[in-house]
């Protein structure tokens, strides 16, 4: 069982959270104008990398907070969390 | 020429003390060009090369493989086969899957000791039973076995099956399908290369493709931590790499991949003689011949390579067992371990072009793929040799989720083994 | 709520009688408080001085703790979102000085009162019965008076606090699953 | 005393004399001491054959004394508390216990399958690939065979009634084993004042120490152990765990750890539950399990009465057991002569000591020469005589000529063979938490890897093996855990130190040699309980199975239940041979959990049952449905009335009652566990703009509308009807299935996508009780019920909302309706529930008031062709497909919108929902059921769609059901066909979805 740093309540048991995938995939500003490739690309397609992974959890069983994990999907080792917002520390990516 | 696999060779060669055996397949250093290089030595890498040969008469091929073959998901599955889908273009891929399970032994001459011991899917809501008939009917419409069983007659089949109402999620009711069953997993990598081999492909374990080398978006070979291997073609059949494989090429795809998790008992003698599986409550079940409580669950929720999960899974999944079968509480698990399976949104795989012109994909299978080993390599390789999908593998291809023509299997296959 | 004679707290389901036997651990319903819902931005001053104005104190801004002054505890349940536990006779009142209090900011004060309740945990056995099903370190050094968390206990999601020495907790827990954690501490406490 | 049981007294070894135990083993009575195992008290009472093997079914004895035992596995009791494959050198033997023999039948002596073993040569490693394959139908028939002859043990065939506790547990320093090196880690992690947890698999401390005759700081082991055990008990943040497994090294040292609490009584003195199962989070852990002995892989290695060196020591100093009369050892180390030297002390003859290696000298082989006793050096036991038990071994000289032992071959009688191949440090636990195992040449041994998780081995786990570098080692683990996880103390004591000499160096011997090659002598078997012999690592490798990972699943090695403790190393050892390569190059399998295996029970833990597998949801007026006989069914976690059948009538009775009395008269229904959401803040108009498919900015306060929610994929993922309280204030319902789902996804778009919009969403569903009074008498009802609210249609109408009170209780009540009646909802505190719902049945009693459930809910919402998400949609349908294209805001952006403008959404003969009324009036399709045009046509069929959603409407009198069918709203009229599984097909026409006053005026009023 991992063990998530909820930026707000800190270590906690990956049980008290659900999964949300890859971060930072930012909502088109005008769906309308894009063609029917670029829509999937953001509805479908994504990184799913063997290494560091920006992704989004949530704090469900906690502080009901969405946040961001650096989190390597290889070793499971979490380098860092920081809110929803907050820049990805730099590094390898 | 392989030497034929029968008992009476077996036998000859007692008398030799075994030593007469010949290798099942050569262990050949790469060479250096190839009119098809096929990424990914698992079940379905291995099938297609063999339909490639067997086929097509495209010989000129080799399986590079980063591992040992056989060593992922296809050597850590549940073995569940059956061919029940709900659409119709996934149920059709699944059959005609199925009609060469049921002659692959012989055809590859190579035991895989296919057991037709059924399927069991069950139903624990109201919701769950429209599902079933739904999917039966629409099976046996396309021609494919299955029965929709109610609470008691399932009680009278599996004795041992909790059917009491007084359970959370009492058991109401369950679908069938008889031609279902298992397969012993590794055989099959093995029957496959062992086949392939026979007709000259070469299988090139401990070869990591590292890069894909293409000239004007159009490949031309592959780099490997053994050097530039040269490709007419390049077929990814990798699962849970298919990412990975995919940025090599220049890529996306829409795909995670996650950790599924597995387990086993001690070996028992024979008490559970056919393949029970349960969505509602995240469970499934048979026995192996070797005597052990064959046991799988759902994904891990996160994105993970580490072809291992988290505990809380196995907690879950062991719950739900033992609610199912209230006798197997005192049984203990051996082992447990974790694969790495390719999700797609729809649950349904994804097998064709690319964006790169020479390379083809295969992949997709997520959590239920192994039930598809031979009639994937089969349409894979058609679709190699072909330059274009077979009719079932068209309906498969990564323009679907352009398109949005999606085969949403979710319904029938939340665990799709 | 007027009639507090009409009414049923979530757990009258539940026969404790078997707590009585457990020589360890005590167990007790407090149910029928007022419990109010408060979100806002505590960045915003006004907002802050809103809820010094209405209770007489400042909501705690340290996640997963709690104040209590006199019979007013004030849970920190998220960076804009705090639990008031008031006696019930309170509660009405307070919304309303809430609600005015708030005029303008963008906040909120919603009353759950019948949508949960609260258990309280008490006696030496008191914390090993809940660790059994909570995933959180509860030992005295880590889980401390002032304290609070929202986590798991079993298979339901609640809000666990510590006052005092030794150790007692109360547990606030949604009412469609007080029966299910009532049936839980029942089954778990069989060993004490 | 039993002929196998030394003299001993009272405090000699680990035995109490004075408790005599009866016991029984394959029907046989026999007795044994308090302290005992059953692989103990069966030696001590001459018993060494036990069991037979996996394939070949050969008679197999005792060859170990602890987890590693591969062959000596047993069913212990019988019904309901039967357990499967328990090993007798771990199962403490207790009043009236009763063991049998597994894989063996008629019986253990006569077992028929053991012709097996004369077919041998046709069962190399991977027989069964080559074979069976014809005729092709026969292979169903050999699989039966295969399944009956394979397996161990027998499963309970009776729910298990014991009881399994969990607990989550977190300390600063998890030690693992209580042997020299666990007891001084916990010691000197322990006086820092860190919170520590030591957990031993056995039943008391002190590891090997327990069958040790050194001393420590001049006490016997035994003796030091006993005042360690107590300075730890004084420790007020010590857990000492015993017969406590730590099975499992996960990621971010969570551990897991297996307690077994009862297993060692008898059943009256039974307490509580059966095992515990701890989940720990660990910020350290020092590994201190020790290192098992490994067997020499010789022709029929496997014969009861050859048993490892070190499991000879135990049972004679743990145990007071000869397990012999007359023994030969044969060893590639100094450790065995240890083992010679308490059989000689024991009074066991021992016949002579054959070392592999051409110059023994160490202090222990001086010694044993002392005594009188032979030792033949540089030479190899080839072969063993006896077959249910060892009567003699054959011994040659080294070395070997290609392979082949060429020369004399002596045979020397005896009754007992203690065998050491050397010792295998415990890197499970570290292997499993990721480091990666290295090969020691000079050890010739694997040694835990870098630790990539807070974890360090000390002792025999680390490649230590004499008694002062274990007690050194695990001190400094110790204090180092403890010190990384923030704790220190200065004055730690020096470690002890003890009596125990340096040792010579192993010699590594791998696949024995012999007189043949291997495969044509007697078999040479590396893992026992798989039946793999060297000869079929070997046969593995010429057929192409090079890497390990291939040897292990073609040849089962290390695949039973042992995981192949003490054959793995051997094996691999014989792979790198055969390939010309190194052990460091073959590598080893992959380490797994469990480190033994663990019950399910423990596992699963008391979350099993009707009441604790899942949290059952209720509402307030839960007991008031029960009370009115209402029969239940699952929705997600809750539990909704079904129906209210009374005395007699049957489900279709029931609900033709409920649903007549509904639209004649008024009906009530439980509505609370529909999700319930407060939308709050400035901006909650634009928010639901974006999250709902239409417009909500223009709805007046107090007003109410229907809501269609999209998953970004443009497929319909909930619906409800949401009503403005207030200028910024909404008050939204979801589906009871997708009210977290909703919930959540929200909350994720408003956090991670909107944090600019001012919107707060707060989740009331479990604050209100909700009763629906729905039908034409429901404004009676309320008139008669409520004060405060004027009920008239102007002032009251349809999709609106008020306050006041039922009875005294404050309420709010919406005028919406899903039933297409008059009706209204009404929405009191949950504490309220009760007697809220008490004053609508006492007014409604003139009306006939009647409670109905969710069955009669979704007759009536069908008959108006109302849609059930999950239920008519399925994850694949647009708001189009269900004909709600009216419900699409053009003028707006909201989520799911773009996706609807794909080609495929787009499509004429996507599948559309519409009605279907049956030919035959009466006869009501099966849900899920298919539709085709011609049933006639070969199969496969084409199907054009399928029923979702499948009624008898007592109302209409007619059968009415909902359907997905492809381009179903151009062919309303025309006639579908729905083939049953049975052959019979049911034709229907294909009609509008709304049955039933199609005009709303029923509601409107
Ligand atoms: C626990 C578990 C249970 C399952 N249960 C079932 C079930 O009951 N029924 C069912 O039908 N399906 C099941 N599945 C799914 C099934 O196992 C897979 O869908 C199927 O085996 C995939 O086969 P494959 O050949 O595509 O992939 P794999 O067997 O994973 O083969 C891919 C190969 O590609 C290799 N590779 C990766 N990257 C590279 C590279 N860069 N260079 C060279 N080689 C590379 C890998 O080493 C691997 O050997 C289960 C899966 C798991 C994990
Ligand atoms: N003469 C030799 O060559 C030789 C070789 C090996 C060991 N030894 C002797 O053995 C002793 C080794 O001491 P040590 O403390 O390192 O080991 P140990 O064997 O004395 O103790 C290890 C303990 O750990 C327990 N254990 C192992 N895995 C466990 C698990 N997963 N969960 C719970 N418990 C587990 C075992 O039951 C055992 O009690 C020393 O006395 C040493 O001299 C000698
Ligand atoms: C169908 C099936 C049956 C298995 N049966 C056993 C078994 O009886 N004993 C065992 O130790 N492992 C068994 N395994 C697990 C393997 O040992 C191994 O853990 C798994 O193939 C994953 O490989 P890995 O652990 O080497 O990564 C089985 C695996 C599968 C897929
Ligand atoms: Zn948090």
């Amino acid at each position: 069982m991992l063990e998530i740093p909820c930026p707000w309540c800190g270590l906690r048991c990956e049980s008290e959270f659900s999964y949300g995938g890859e971060a930072h995939i930012v909502r088109p500003e005008n769906p309308e104008a894009l063609n029917d490739e670029a829509w999937a690309d953001y509805l479908f397609m994504r990184k799913n990398p063997r290494g560091p992974h920006l992704e989004q959890w949530h704090h469900v069983y906690g502080c009901r907070r969405w946040f961001n994990v650096k989190r390597d999907t290889l070793s499971y080792r979490i380098e860092c969390s920081y809110r929803v917002g907050e820049q990805p520390p730099e590094g390898e990516i | 020429m392989m030497t034929k696999y029968s008992f009476f060779n077996l036998v000859r060669n007692a008398l030799g003390h075994h030593e007469g055996w010949a290798p099942a397949w050569r262990s050949p250093e790469p060479g250096k060009q190839y009119d098809v290089v096929i990424i990914g030595g698992g079940g379905h890498g291995l099938a297609t090369a063999y339909y490639l040969a067997k086929e097509h008469g495209i010989t000129n091929v080799a399986v590079l493989e980063k591992g040992w073959i056989g060593g992922g998901n296809t050597g850590r599955n549940t073995t569940i086969v059956r061919s029940n889908y709900l659409w119709d273009e996934a149920a059709h891929l699944y059959e005609a899957s199925m009609k060469l399970w049921e002659g692959l032994s012989q055809d590859l001459n190579f035991n895989l000791m296919f057991s037709q011991r059924g399927v069991y899917n069950l139903g624990h809501n109201l919701q769950d039973m429209r599902d079933i008939r739904r999917r039966v009917d629409a099976n046996r419409l396309n021609g494919i076995d299955g029965e929709v069983v109610d609470g008691i007659e399932l009680k009278r089949r599996i004795p041992i099956l909790n059917t009491s109402p007084n359970s959370r999620y009492p058991v109401l009711g369950a679908s069938f399908q008889a031609r279902g069953g298992t397969a012993r997993h590794d055989a099959v990598a093995w029957g496959f290369a062992r086949g392939a081999d026979s007709f000259g492909v070469d299988i090139i374990q401990q070869c990591e493709v590292i890069g894909i080398r293409q000239v004007n978006g159009c490949v031309t070979g592959v780099e490997t931590n053994r050097g530039f291997i040269g490709a007419g073609k390049v077929g990814i059949v990798v699962a849970g790499n298919s990412s990975v494989l995919a940025g090599l090429a220049g890529f996306r795809l829409p795909i995670s991949s996650h950790p599924l998790q597995a387990l086993v008992s001690e070996p028992l003698k024979p008490v559970l003689d056919t393949v029970v599986m349960s969505n509602a409550v995240h469970g499934y079940i048979s026995q192996s011949d070797k005597g052990d409580l064959v046991v799988g669950a759902g994904i891990d929720s996160f994105n993970g390579y580490g072809q291992r999960g988290s505990f809380p899974v196995i907690e879950g999944v062991l719950a739900a067992i033992k609610a199912l079968f209230p006798v197997f509480s005192r049984v203990r698990m051996n082992r447990q371990w974790g694969g790495i399976v390719d999700t797609t949104p729809d649950a349904c795989p994804i097998i064709g072009r690319t964006p790169v012109k020479g390379v083809y994909i295969n992949c997709g299978w997520g959590t239920g793929g192994f039930k598809a080993t031979p009639g994937s390599g089969y349409v894979f390789a058609h679709t190699l040799a072909q330059e274009r999908p077979h009719s079932l593998n068209e309906a498969f291809s990564l323009e679907r989720f352009t398109s949005g023509h999606l085969i949403d299997e979710h319904g029938a296959a939340g665990v799709a083994h | 709520m007027s009639d507090t004679d009409q009414a049923e707290s979530p757990l009258t389901g539940i026969d404790w009688s078997i707590f009585n036997n457990a020589s360890g651990v005590n167990l007790q319903e407090l149910p029928f408080q007022g419990h109010l819902n408060l979100r806002g931005r505590p960045d915003e001053s006004r907002f802050t001085n809103a809820v010094i104005e209405v209770l007489g104190f400042a909501p705690p801004l340290r996640p997963n703790t709690y104040k209590v002054v006199d019979s007013l505890k004030m849970y920190w349940l998220g960076p804009d979102e705090w639990l008031i536990i008031t006696p019930m006779e309170r509660q009405a009142d307070l919304e309303a000085e809430f609600d005015k209090a708030l005029q303008g900011l963008f906040s909120s004060v919603i009353d759950i009162s019948s949508g949960q309740t609260i258990i309280s945990i008490t006696g030496p056995d008191a914390g090993t019965l809940i660790q059994k099903g909570c995933p959180m370190d509860l030992h005295p050094s880590v889980f401390r008076p002032g304290d609070c968390a929202q986590t798991l206990l079993g298979k339901t999601g609640v809000l666990l606090s510590v006052t005092g020495d030794p150790p007692t907790y109360e547990l606030v827990v949604r009412r469609s699953f007080s029966d299910y954690l009532g049936l839980w501490l029942l089954d778990a406490v069989e060993e004490f | 005393m039993p002929a196998g049981r030394l003299k001993t007294n009272e405090t000699e070894g680990r035995i109490t004399l004075s408790r005599p135990i009866t016991f029984s083993f394959n029907g046989k009575t026999l007795q044994g001491y308090q302290g005992d195992t059953l692989a103990s008290a069966l030696l001590a009472n001459g018993i060494h054959l036990v069991g037979r093997s996996w394939k070949y079914h050969r008679p197999r004895g005792i060859l170990g004394s602890g987890t590693e035992e591969p062959n000596a596995v047993v069913q212990l009791g019988i019904g309901a508390r039967t357990v499967p494959n328990v090993l007798a050198t771990q199962l403490e033997i207790y009043e009236g216990l009763e063991a049998s023999s597994v894989n063996c039948w008629p019986s253990l002596e006569h077992d028929l399958l053991s012709v097996n073993g004369w077919f041998s040569r046709l069962m190399p490693a991977g027989f069964y690939y080559k074979t069976f394959m014809w005729p092709k139908s026969m292979w169903m028939k050999y699989e039966q065979a295969i399944r009956r002859a394979s397996g161990l043990g027998v499963s309970p065939n009776l729910p298990d009634p014991d009881r399994y506790e969990k607990t989550y547990a977190h300390c600063d320093v998890l030690v693992v084993g209580a042997g020299p090196a666990g007891l001084m880690a916990a010691l000197a992690a322990g006086r820092t004042g860190a919170r520590v947890i030591l957990a031993d698999e056995q039943s008391e401390p002190g590891g090997s120490l327990l069958y040790s005759r050194e001393t420590i700081e001049g006490l016997p082991a035994m003796k030091w152990v006993a005042g360690v055990w107590q300075e730890l008990e004084s420790m007020e943040e010590m857990k000492l765990l015993r017969r406590s497994t730590v099975f499992g090294y996960h990621d971010q040292n969570f551990l897991t750890i297996a307690e077994r609490l009862n297993d060692h009584l008898p059943r009256w003195e039974c307490r509580g539950a059966r095992e515990r199962l701890w989940k720990v989070r660990a910020r350290q852990v020092v590994l201190a399990s020790g290192a098992l002995e490994r067997p020499l892989v010789f022709g029929n290695n496997d014969r009861p009465g050859v048993m490892l060196a070190s499991a000879v020591s135990c049972y004679i100093n743990r145990f007071a057991v000869a397990p012999g009369s007359r023994c030969l050892v044969f060893t590639n180390n100094d450790s065995a002569y240890g083992a010679a030297l308490d059989m000689v002390d024991a009074g066991i003859q021992v016949q002579a000591v054959v070392d592999c290696r051409p110059r023994p000298r160490g202090v222990l082989p001086e010694r044993l020469r002392q005594r009188g006793v032979e030792i033949i050096a540089g030479s190899v036991v080839v072969n063993v005589k006896g077959t249910h038990r060892v009567k003699a071994a054959q011994v040659m000289q080294l070395p070997a000529q290609n392979g082949i032992l060429k020369g004399e071959k002596r045979l020397i009688h005896c009754d007992l063979l203690a065998m050491s191949g050397g010792w295998s440090p415990v890197v499970h636990l570290s292997s499993q938490s990721g480091a990666r195992a290295r090969w020691d040449d000079a050890r010739a041994c694997f040694l835990p890897g870098m630790p990539v998780q807070q974890e360090r081995s000390a002792g025999a786990a680390n490649g230590s093996f004499s008694l002062n570098a274990c007690l050194s080692e695990g001190s400094f683990a110790g204090r180092e855990a403890a010190r990384l996880a923030g704790w220190e103390w200065d004055n730690q004591p020096d470690p002890p130190s003890s009596s125990m000499q340096l040792e010579e160096p192993v010699q590594p011997l791998w696949l024995v040699p012999s007189e043949y090659a291997p495969g044509r002598g007697p078999k040479q078997f590396v893992d026992m309980q798989n039946d793999v012999g060297a000869a079929d690592i070997i046969l593995a490798a010429r057929e192409g199975y090079h890497s390990i990972e291939h040897v292990k699943r073609y040849t089962a090695l290390g695949f039973g239940t042992d995981q192949g403790k003490v054959g793995n190393i051997n094996g691999m050892a014989i792979l790198a041979q055969s390939l010309g390569a190194t052990i460091a190059d073959t590598g080893t399998t992959t380490f797994r959990p469990n480190y033994t295996p663990v019950t399910f029970g423990a596992i699963a833990g008391q979350e099993v049952g009707e009441k604790l597998f899942e949290p059952v949801r209720k509402t307030a007026l839960h007991e008031w449905h029960q009370a009115r006989g209402a029969a239940f069914e699952n929705v997600g976690q809750w539990k909704r009335p079904w129906y209210y059948p009374k005395s007699g009538e049957s489900m279709q009775e029931a609900v033709n009652r409920e649903c007549l009395a509904t639209r004649e008269s008024v009906g009530i229904i439980d509505v609370s566990t529909l999700g319930k959401i407060v939308i709050t803040g400035k901006d909650s108009g634009e928010f639901l703009n974006r999250i709902y498919t239409n417009a909500w900015k223009k709805l007046a306060i107090d007003k109410a509308r229907y809501g269609l929610m999209l998953g970004e994929d443009g497929m319909v993922m909930d619906d409800g009807v949401t009503i403005r309280l207030s200028e910024n204030r909404y008050y939204m319902h979801t589906t009871t299935g997708g009210a977290a789902g909703v919930y959540s996804w929200m909350e994720r778009w408003l956090q991670t996508e909107w944090p600019d919009l001012q919107v707060f969403l707060i989740s009331v569903t479990d604050h209100w009780a909700t009763a629906a009074v729905v039908g034409p008498n429901s404004r009676r009802v309320m008139m008669g019920a409520c004060q405060g609210i004027d009920f008239s249609a102007q002032s009251f109408p349809f999709m609106s909302s008020r306050e006041g009170t039922v009875g005294s209780i404050p309420a709010r009540i919406n005028r919406i309706s899903f039933s297409g009646e008059l009706a209204y909802e009404v929405n009191v505190p949950a504490n309220l529930g009760k007697p809220m719902w008490e004053v609508l049945m006492a007014v409604g009693e003139e009306f006939g008031i009647t409670p109905y459930g969710t069955e009669t809910m979704h007759v009536l919402r069908a008959e108006k062709g109302y849609i059930i998400v999950g239920q008519d949609t399925d994850g694949s349908v647009t708001p189009d497909d269900l004909g709600m294209g009216w419900a699409l805001s053009k003028t707006k952006d909201f989520l799911g919108k773009r996706s609807l403008a794909r080609e495929d959404c787009m499509r004429e003969d996507r599948k559309q929902l519409v009605g279907l009324l049956t030919i035959n009036r009466t006869e009501v399709l099966p849900e899920g059921g298919q539709i085709v045009e011609d049933p006639d046509a070969a199969i496969p069929v084409p199907m054009i769609g399928h029923v979702t959603s499948s009624y008898y409407s007592a109302c209409l009198g007619h059968s009415i059901a909902l359907a997905l069918v492809q381009g179903g709203r151009s062919r309303i009229g025309e006639i579908v066909h729905i083939p049953l599984a049975e052959g019979r097909v049911i034709p229907a026409r294909i009609s509008d979805p709304v049955f039933y006053d199609p005009d709303g005026e029923r509601q409107n009023v």
